[in-house]
């Protein structure tokens, strides 16, 4: 039977073998990219179709008429503010316009979350006793689900139910009911998200760290490397690629925050562009649900273009 | 360095640190490590006191649950057949887990050890699809995965109700995150082993899954893990594709929210199911992160 | 009335909505299973639920599927969207809120149900039942829904703490005769010096529950509303008057900043009694807003209907529990618009639809005459403590002998025939999210009251323009 | 089996050429040797011909088919890396037994051939042990072990013994040639061992910054190398090279002169030459009737002695009229001359090479028969 | 600068022992070059005076200084590893100036530094390439580089011309050589390679199965080996080895013997000896005049030539009562032998090695005068 088969497949992977390499990159990415078609590109296309069409409210189907870019002018305008539950951007109200909001939660979160994440990297690959646990530990945070994730905190900083708050507030960390505060609010959103992505952040330099060839420390140690100059000279730009991608996708998800937020301190405290997104959509505006989620990709494809270029730059000095 | 230099407390302190940096050191690294589990558990703590307090003693909670209920995590498994919901998703993420990391390991393999034109283009593409809220792919992708929409003339399959409505959706999401991983382990293992392995008699393919993999596996382990954990506490299109019953492949998440009523959430109910929930990944982690530990291209190689 | 003839367009392959004959809603006794989508609450129940079906007439040969979801009306909302847009065949039916229907109802998306229910049934349904409840599933003359529960806010209290600070709920029938805001105030800050509770008056008032919930609500008793009449609440848009910026509005305020900081805030109404109701309920949804009642740190508490057999049960407050409905501000008569002033009282409460694509619809209408009947109104209340939406169930013998509940039928069917639906449109979220938001910010200390209700005014009026 | 042909092979990287003009016939069967000074090509060359490099340009036969653009494992080869390139997640075993495994040989078969490979490089008893828990000669040994089970049509092997100790290498050396020859296994072969070379090979291809210089049987490449790159390169230590000019019947170097008669060579009267003697054709003066044709002799002094066991290297320095040339003889360890010592040596004349003075090719390696030689090398220099 | 001293170092892996009650002083400046089979501990025991792995038991010493649980940084040594473990995301440049940029040197202090290294190895005009553009000698050259640079108290160099070509290799060991004896770098060297350790060494220490056997002076070990293994693992080809017995004022081997006197020795009549003879101290009989103590002459036939460029090994047979011995002796190559020749040899006696047979022990080096040499040999296997 395994002969038969290997017969009838072996000459496929002759073939295969024999291509050059640029067939053969195309060939092993096309099965992908077929999937990808028809389960992402499609349905994105269709979805950037809405986008360019009128909401329609009350005829049978919630899609109207074309109007081109109108929806985008109307969202980036400020013009249709009125109708999203918070602005999309305000300068006059940073707190709720949600552009600002979600860029703050991004900015500050990915920014503790990955120097944290990386000092938990480093802390769980020394060995030690129970090493394994300490691991999966720190690693659950990350697999509760996130109605849950929400849930915790929100019942954490619930004045009434929490012994917390008022020690918080009476230090000044926090008002008396920071859950209906939008400042309050953000930080607690962004607390939440730093505690559920370190340790994804930690889980990914783990493995980098973990695939550094071991000889290069001894290298090191014996041209005399302390422990901080073998992190800077060898750990770091060997993770380097890793962390990229963990920085890349921590900030793509930040940017896309939601869950946690709808189930904390609510979407009218800390609105998030997903926020307005799911809101819009659940009115049935799934044109204006569409544009702002094409915005949202172009805001975070323009901040990832940042990253690839910085990253770029720093791996050519 | 002379002595007077030394003087004080901070002096005295900067003294002790040079003289004993390995001690500092290790003193860091305690001081590190239990804070970071301090961090972690804490909430699980509070995840813990939510349960064991019963339904209707949360007002003023103490640190210390005054009352304990251990009970809930009896009822929760007996009434509720948490562990159907449960299995669902580990089922759902497993199969998640093996078709993403086939097809990206595929992809992984030609984005970092293939030249072709094209790539930076092609993994940007990729990239973009994770820049979209998982609702903006919703409605075609439901109409497509129901059954409802034919292409030249023929239906779709109806996939609501099977794993397979989740697995799908679930993979288009996990797959960029799954490639990049793949790619940047991929890229990193010594050419030297490859070239090995195919005068050896494999093909490409062949020293992908015989000697890449393997050596990858910390990359390998860590997408997986990912991925499941992604899909496992997904509840997104879980709660779309299924009809919430657990004989239709109802996800965990289900089972928790079971517990949310009309207007009142039943706090130590959903607690408990978490807790319980959490255990499979648990598991799962302290098996999967043995691969975690140290990189087995120490001593193949000499460069 | 005349069922649309347009299809649940929603999808390629769709192919329901055509207007259903008789013959398709005759049952012919076959075996058929029918898909019901419903909340946990009642899938938990579903045996019970199923034989409560056949006790009022279901054939048994029609077997019912409880595909149990989760609650929230939003989440339903998103997964009935896309069921319903996709056209799909099941469920055949569902439990719905009537906050869908500006959504679904126009689409054509839920079956119209004055096609195929019996005549018997659209009298009685015109007749016997909670009209704003039934109302709130009509559109553009059809029917989208029939009531399968229905929710009636009340103010639940401690009758203990308040008899013991000198009061007489018995004697002053506060059961059926409501009080005013002002006595009422009175009431609850003395109750809760004598007991020395944390709180006297609490109730969920975050910004997702202020402006369309118990904000709402205090501002109908105060004899105001957004929208003027109560007949303007679902339209026509644009061509309505937008009543937020008036004096009603900032005196509900004003009376929400005295309960919360008392006659040292800035916009204290003078003499209305104060400091009753701690500002953390502005982080309250309804559950956080249950904890301090439910731990006795609390005297008055305004909550739904399904609270009641929990609070009123021996291991809890028992007789002690007291039920009145919503205090007012200005009587009927002297209100601004028709239909406010007096106790009043948000509706709430859930409907069974029917699937317009479903392929067992005269099973389903079986089904739904049977779930429709008294009796099995009768079983949801006995189970479940969810109250029947036709009034008249109150008084019967059934009712009468469900423990606790039994004791506040009186309160309960007096409040259902006071209770106002809020706008049932497509522009009423956005709307109803601007006014929270400022309510809100103005309850917080953030605004002053004719700050806010200006602020609310210009931004409903906006909408109205744009969606005209 | 089969011969391997490399026609006009070419190999750039970037900015280097790493092989150029490639032509190389390897007959079937036989065992050539690469030499060469580091990064001359030879590894490229070896990856070009096992198909894990594809050449810029040029042609690749192996047993007359054209594998230019066939992947490996479709050329049956086995190679020995020069970086070893064992892996890392496998034991010993799994390693050597690695590409029979792929080849669905049968569980008996793949032990016994294991089994014999392990016996050969003397790693019995170690088949568990991970890669990493090998030292760096038993690793390499691991590497010989996986190429050698395999039985292929075409060895190559990239410095294989690199890591080894004399005793083990000799006997690795034994090995290797048994079972190439009892298989009949064509085989290119890198080392940078004179005595490897010399000792294994049926001819020795030297190359140079890419370039093939001579493919010759290994006496042949000592005795007669086509030029003074060859010369220098062959041989340890190497020849002594001196450069010079014509002068009428002599080869004028800076302070001795040897006698030449040119008729039979391309030089003419003021020719630059370049004039090769190696070491053991150094003789003390006082031996010089050991030898056929002493050449006139010429006093040094002794500047260094480096015993080296069976012999003695000894560093003299000949001095005339400021300028120094330095000469490196090889002597006896039983010779009685000590550092400082002023001595005559005289050289073999018929083993002084002659070279052009500016391209460096040969034009004899004898100076007392010219003739033939010159012919001879013309042809070979163009093979 | 200093001392390193190894006192009853022992190093266990989980089930082997590859160090074993290593007793070991190198002087100030020494350079003392370890050699043994592959898998012997060599690279352990460099590992363990780098500080790289902690010994099992024992104690190491640097410049007097216990270090034996000391980090390697706090050692102050530089170190050329086998595996050459370049750093892969760093240019040339950058790993060469790794251990300098560490020490906050200024620029320009590292530029010159690294240009000299650069200089040395032969690398220039490479610094900006990655090591994965190297060939393997290119790599292994900036792993030299890389801590030649550093000018360290002590050196420890693992193999590290095991990649090189042989003019190469000679010239780097110059080089080395010079670096080393101008800073007075204490130097521990591994190699496999004989030439390297005669010509380069100080003492030699030569390890077998992670014991040491001997450490002296190179000569010494050659002419002076304590033990069998040492006779035999130093010189190549290596010393011919015959077992025999004492009989009478003659050792007998099966089909030749001896004549030696026993008296200056613990040998007794019977007893088991191992004959040792170098293969040049092997004589045609024809030249038997030109040694001081010929032996008797053996018959023996020629049954393989080997010429190696300039000398041939002649690979001999000896056949008595059907059991055959092999020989190996060099000759000249221009001597008139060939294959399949009967020829008579002759040994020098003075010196050919006697062994005690059961232990392998030296007895003497010489049958001519043998009283001193065992005293001293006695002494020095202790030491
Ligand atoms: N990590 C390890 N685990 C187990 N055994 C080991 C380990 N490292 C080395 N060994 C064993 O220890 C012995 C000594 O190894 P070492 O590397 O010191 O040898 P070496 O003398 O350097 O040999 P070579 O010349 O082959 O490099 C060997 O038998 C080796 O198999
Ligand atoms: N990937 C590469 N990129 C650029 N140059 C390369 C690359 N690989 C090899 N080279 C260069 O090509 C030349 C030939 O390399 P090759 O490895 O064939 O040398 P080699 O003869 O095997 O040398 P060695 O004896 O040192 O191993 C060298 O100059 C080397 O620097
Ligand atoms: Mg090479
Ligand atoms: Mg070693």
């Amino acid at each position: 039977m395994k002969q038969k088969v290997q017969q009838a497949v072996s000459p496929i992977f002759l073939r295969i073998e024999q291509l050059d390499e640029a067939k053969y990159g195309f060939l092993l990415v096309s099965p992908v990219f077929l999937v990808l078609s028809v389960l992402a590109f499609y349905p994105l296309v269709k979805t950037l179709y809405f986008s360019l069409q009128d909401d329609d409210l009350t005829g049978t189907h919630p899609i109207g008429e074309f109007v081109g870019l109108e929806n985008y002018v109307q969202i980036l305008s400020g013009d249709a503010n009125a109708i999203l539950s918070s602005p999309f951007f305000d300068l006059q109200a940073p707190f709720s316009s949600a552009l600002i909001v979600t860029l703050l939660i991004t900015v500050v979160s990915v920014a503790i979350g990955t120097v944290m994440g990386l000092g938990m990297a480093i802390i769980l690959n020394k060995e030690f006793k129970g090493r394994r646990y300490a691991r999966t530990i720190v690693i659950l945070p990350w697999s509760i689900p996130i109605v849950i994730q929400g849930m915790m905190f929100f019942l954490l900083f619930q004045p009434s139910l929490s012994p917390f708050v008022e020690p918080l507030a009476n230090l000044g960390v926090f008002s008396d009911n920071p859950l209906i505060n939008s400042q309050d609010s953000t930080i607690i959103v962004i607390l939440i998200d730093i505690w559920r992505k370190i340790p994804f952040i930690a889980l990914i330099i783990m493995a980098g760290i973990a695939s550094i060839d071991r000889n290069l420390y001894d290298v090191a140690e014996v041209a005399g490397a302390t422990k901080w100059q073998q992190f800077r000279m060898i750990t770091l730009p060997q993770i380097k690629p890793v962390l990229f991608i963990g920085m890349i996708f921590y900030t793509i998800s930040s940017m896309k925050i939601y869950g946690i937020v709808e189930a904390s301190a609510g979407c009218s405290t800390v609105p998030t562009l997903t926020c307005l997104v799911v809101q819009t959509f659940r009115q049935q505006r799934w044109a204006t649900a569409s544009a702002i989620a094409f915005i949202t990709a172009v805001v975070i494809a323009v901040i990832i273009m940042v990253y690839i270029v910085r990253f770029r730059e720093a791996d050519a000095s | 360095m002379s002595e007077q230099e030394y003087s004080g407390l901070t002096g005295r302190i900067v003294q002790y640190t040079i003289q004993n940096s390995a001690d500092v050191y290790r003193l860091g690294f305690w001081v590190g490590l239990v804070s970071f589990i301090m961090i972690t558990l804490f909430p699980f703590y509070w995840l813990l006191v939510l349960a064991v307090t019963p339904d209707n003693q949360l007002y003023q909670m103490g640190v210390v649950p005054e009352n304990f209920n251990i009970g809930v995590f009896a009822t929760v498994v007996q009434e509720y057949p948490l562990h159907h919901y449960i299995f669902n998703s580990i089922l759902i993420a497993t199969i998640t887990v093996i078709v993403c990391i086939t097809l990206g390991s595929l992809a992984g393999y030609a984005f970092g050890r293939v030249d072709f034109p094209g790539k930076g283009p092609l993994l940007v593409l990729l990239l973009i699809i994770s820049y979209f809220p998982g609702i903006a792919f919703l409605i075609p992708l439901f109409e497509l995965l129901t059954g409802s929409l034919s292409i030249l003339g023929t239906p779709t399959p109806d996939l609501y109700n099977t794993p397979w409505g989740m697995v799908f959706p679930f993979t288009m999401l996990s797959l960029p995150i799954t490639i990049f991983i793949l790619t940047t382990f991929y890229s990193q293992i010594p050419d030297g082993l490859e070239d090995a392995a195919r005068v050896e008699g494999t093909t490409r393919l062949g020293a992908l899954f015989r000697v890449i993999m393997p050596l990858s596996a910390p990359g390998v382990v860590t997408a997986a893990i990912i991925v499941f954990i992604g899909v496992y506490r997904e509840f997104f299109f879980s709660f779309i594709m299924t009809d919430g019953s657990p004989e239709n492949w109802a996800v965990l998440v289900y089972g928790i929210l079971n517990f949310q009523q009309q207007h009142t959430q039943m706090y130590n109910m959903m607690a408990a199911a978490s807790l319980i929930g959490i255990i499979p990944i648990a598991v799962l982690v302290i098996i999967a992160q043995e691969h975690i530990v140290r990189g087995l291209t120490a001593g193949g190689l000499k460069e | 009335s005349g069922t649309g003839n347009g299809s649940g367009d929603g999808g390629d392959g769709s192919s329901g909505g055509e207007t259903p004959t008789a013959e398709d809603i005759e049952y012919n006794g076959e075996d058929v299973t029918v898909e019901y989508s419903t909340a946990p609450l009642f899938g938990n129940i579903s045996d019970q639920l199923q034989q409560a079906a056949y006790d009022a007439g279901l054939p048994e040969s029609i077997d019912i599927n409880f595909s149990t979801t989760v609650w929230g009306a939003d989440d339903l909302q998103d997964r009935y969207n896309q069921i319903l847009s996709a056209g799909r065949s099941t469920p055949d039916f569902m439990l719905t809120n009537f906050s869908y229907t500006p959504f679904f109802a126009p689409r054509e998306w839920l079956l119209d149900l004055s096609g195929v229910l019996s005549d018997e049934k659209m009298t009685e349904l015109e007749n016997d039942y909670s009209q704003v409840m039934v109302d709130s599933m009509r559109w553009d003359g059809g029917l989208y829904g029939v009531p399968q529960f229905i929710d009636i806010p009340t103010i639940q209290y401690r009758k203990d703490l308040v008899e013991a600070a000198g009061y007489d709920p018995e004697g002053e029938n506060w059961a059926t005769e409501p009080l005013t805001w002002e006595y009422f105030a009175e009431v609850t800050k003395a109750a809760k010096e004598e007991a020395g509770t944390d709180h006297g008056y609490t109730s969920a008032m975050n910004q997702r529950n202020i402006g369309s919930i118990s904000g709402y609500e205090h501002l109908v008793t105060n004899g105001g509303n957004y929208f003027g009449d109560m007949s303007n609440q679902n339209g026509p848009i644009g061509d309505r008057p937008v009543t937020i910026d008036e004096e009603q509005t900032i005196q509900t305020l004003r009376q929400f900043r005295t309960f919360l900081y008392g006659s040292d805030d800035e916009y204290a109404i003078e003499g209305l009694t104060g400091g009753i109701t701690p500002p953390n309920a502005l982080g309250w949804d309804t559950s956080p807003s249950m904890e301090s009642f439910n731990a006795g740190e609390a005297v008055m508490h305004r909550n739904w209907s399904f609270a009641i057999a929990d609070y009123g049960s021996e291991e809890k407050f028992g007789e002690d529990l007291g039920v009145m409905p919503y205090p007012y501000g200005v009587a009927e008569s002297e209100a601004a618009y028709e239909g406010t002033g007096g106790t009043n009282a948000k509706l709430g409460g859930w409907h069974l639809s029917i699937n317009p694509n479903t392929e067992k619809l005269a099973a389903t209408v079986e089904v739904i005459k049977a779930m429709t009947s008294d009796e099995f109104y009768l079983t949801i209340f006995e189970a479940t403590g969810s109250t029947p939406p036709k009034p008249g169930l109150f008084s019967s013998d059934r009712a009468q002998e469900v423990d606790v509940m039994n004791r506040y039928l009186d309160t309960l069917q007096f409040q259902s025939e006071n209770q106002f639906a809020p706008p049932i449109n497509a522009v009423w979220d956005p709307q109803k999210s601007a006014i929270g938001q400022e309510f809100h910010a103005c309850l917080n200390q953030q605004k002053s009251p004719e700050e806010a209700v200006a602020a609310a005014q210009e931004q409903v009026e906006q909408i109205e323009e744009q969606e005209s | 089996m089969g011969e391997v042909n490399l026609t006009d092979v070419r190999k750039e990287y970037e900015d280097v050429v790493a092989v150029e003009g490639m032509n190389l016939t390897i007959e079937d069967g036989e065992f050539v040797t690469l030499v060469g000074p580091s990064g001359c090509g030879k590894s490229t060359t070896l990856e070009t011909i096992s198909g894990l490099t594809t050449p810029t340009s040029g042609t690749i036969e192996i047993a007359g088919r054209d594998v230019t653009n066939k992947p490996p494992k479709d050329r049956n080869i086995a190679m020995v890396f020069q970086n070893i390139a064992l892996f890392p997640h496998m034991t010993v075993y799994e390693n050597i037994s690695f590409g029979l495994r792929l080849r669905d040989f049968d569980q008996e078969e793949i032990d016994r051939r294991v089994e014999e490979a392990v016996e050969i490089v003397q790693l019995e008893g170690m088949l568990d042990r991970s890669p990493d828990e090998l030292s760096g000669g038993q690793q390499q040994r691991v590497g010989i072990a996986r190429a050698i089970v395999r039985e292929p049509d075409v060895f190559l092997m990239d410095e294989p013994l690199a890591n080894l100790d004399a005793k083990l290498r000799v006997a690795m050396r034994t090995e290797i040639q048994r079972l190439q020859k009892e298989l009949g296994i064509t085989s290119v072969y890198v080392t940078h061992d004179q005595e490897e070379a010399m000792t294994m090979s049926d001819r020795i291809a030297i190359i140079n910054d890419g370039e093939l210089q001579q493919c010759s049987p290994p006496l042949e490449c000592y005795n007669r190398p086509v030029n003074t790159f060859v010369a220098q390169f062959i041989g340890s230590p190497s020849m002594n090279l001196f450069n010079g000019q014509v002068d009428g019947d002599d080869l004028d170097v800076s302070d001795f002169s040897v006698e030449f008669d040119t008729t039979n060579t391309p030089l003419q009267q003021d020719d630059p030459v370049t004039v090769g003697i190696r070491p053991e054709d150094i003789y003390l003066a006082a031996d010089a009737e050991d030898i056929a044709h002493p050449s006139r002799p010429v006093t040094v002094t002794v500047d260094v002695l480096e015993p080296v066991g069976d012999q003695t290297y000894a560093y003299l320095l000949s001095e005339t009229d400021g300028e120094t040339t330095e000469l490196l003889m090889s002597v006896d360890p039983d010779k009685d001359i000590s550092e400082g010592d002023a001595i005559e040596v005289v050289f073999s004349r018929d083993d002084v090479h002659v070279f052009d003075g500016r391209t460096g090719d040969a034009i004899t390696h004898s100076l007392v028969d010219a003739t033939a030689v010159v012919e001879e090398v013309a042809v070979e220099g163009e093979a």
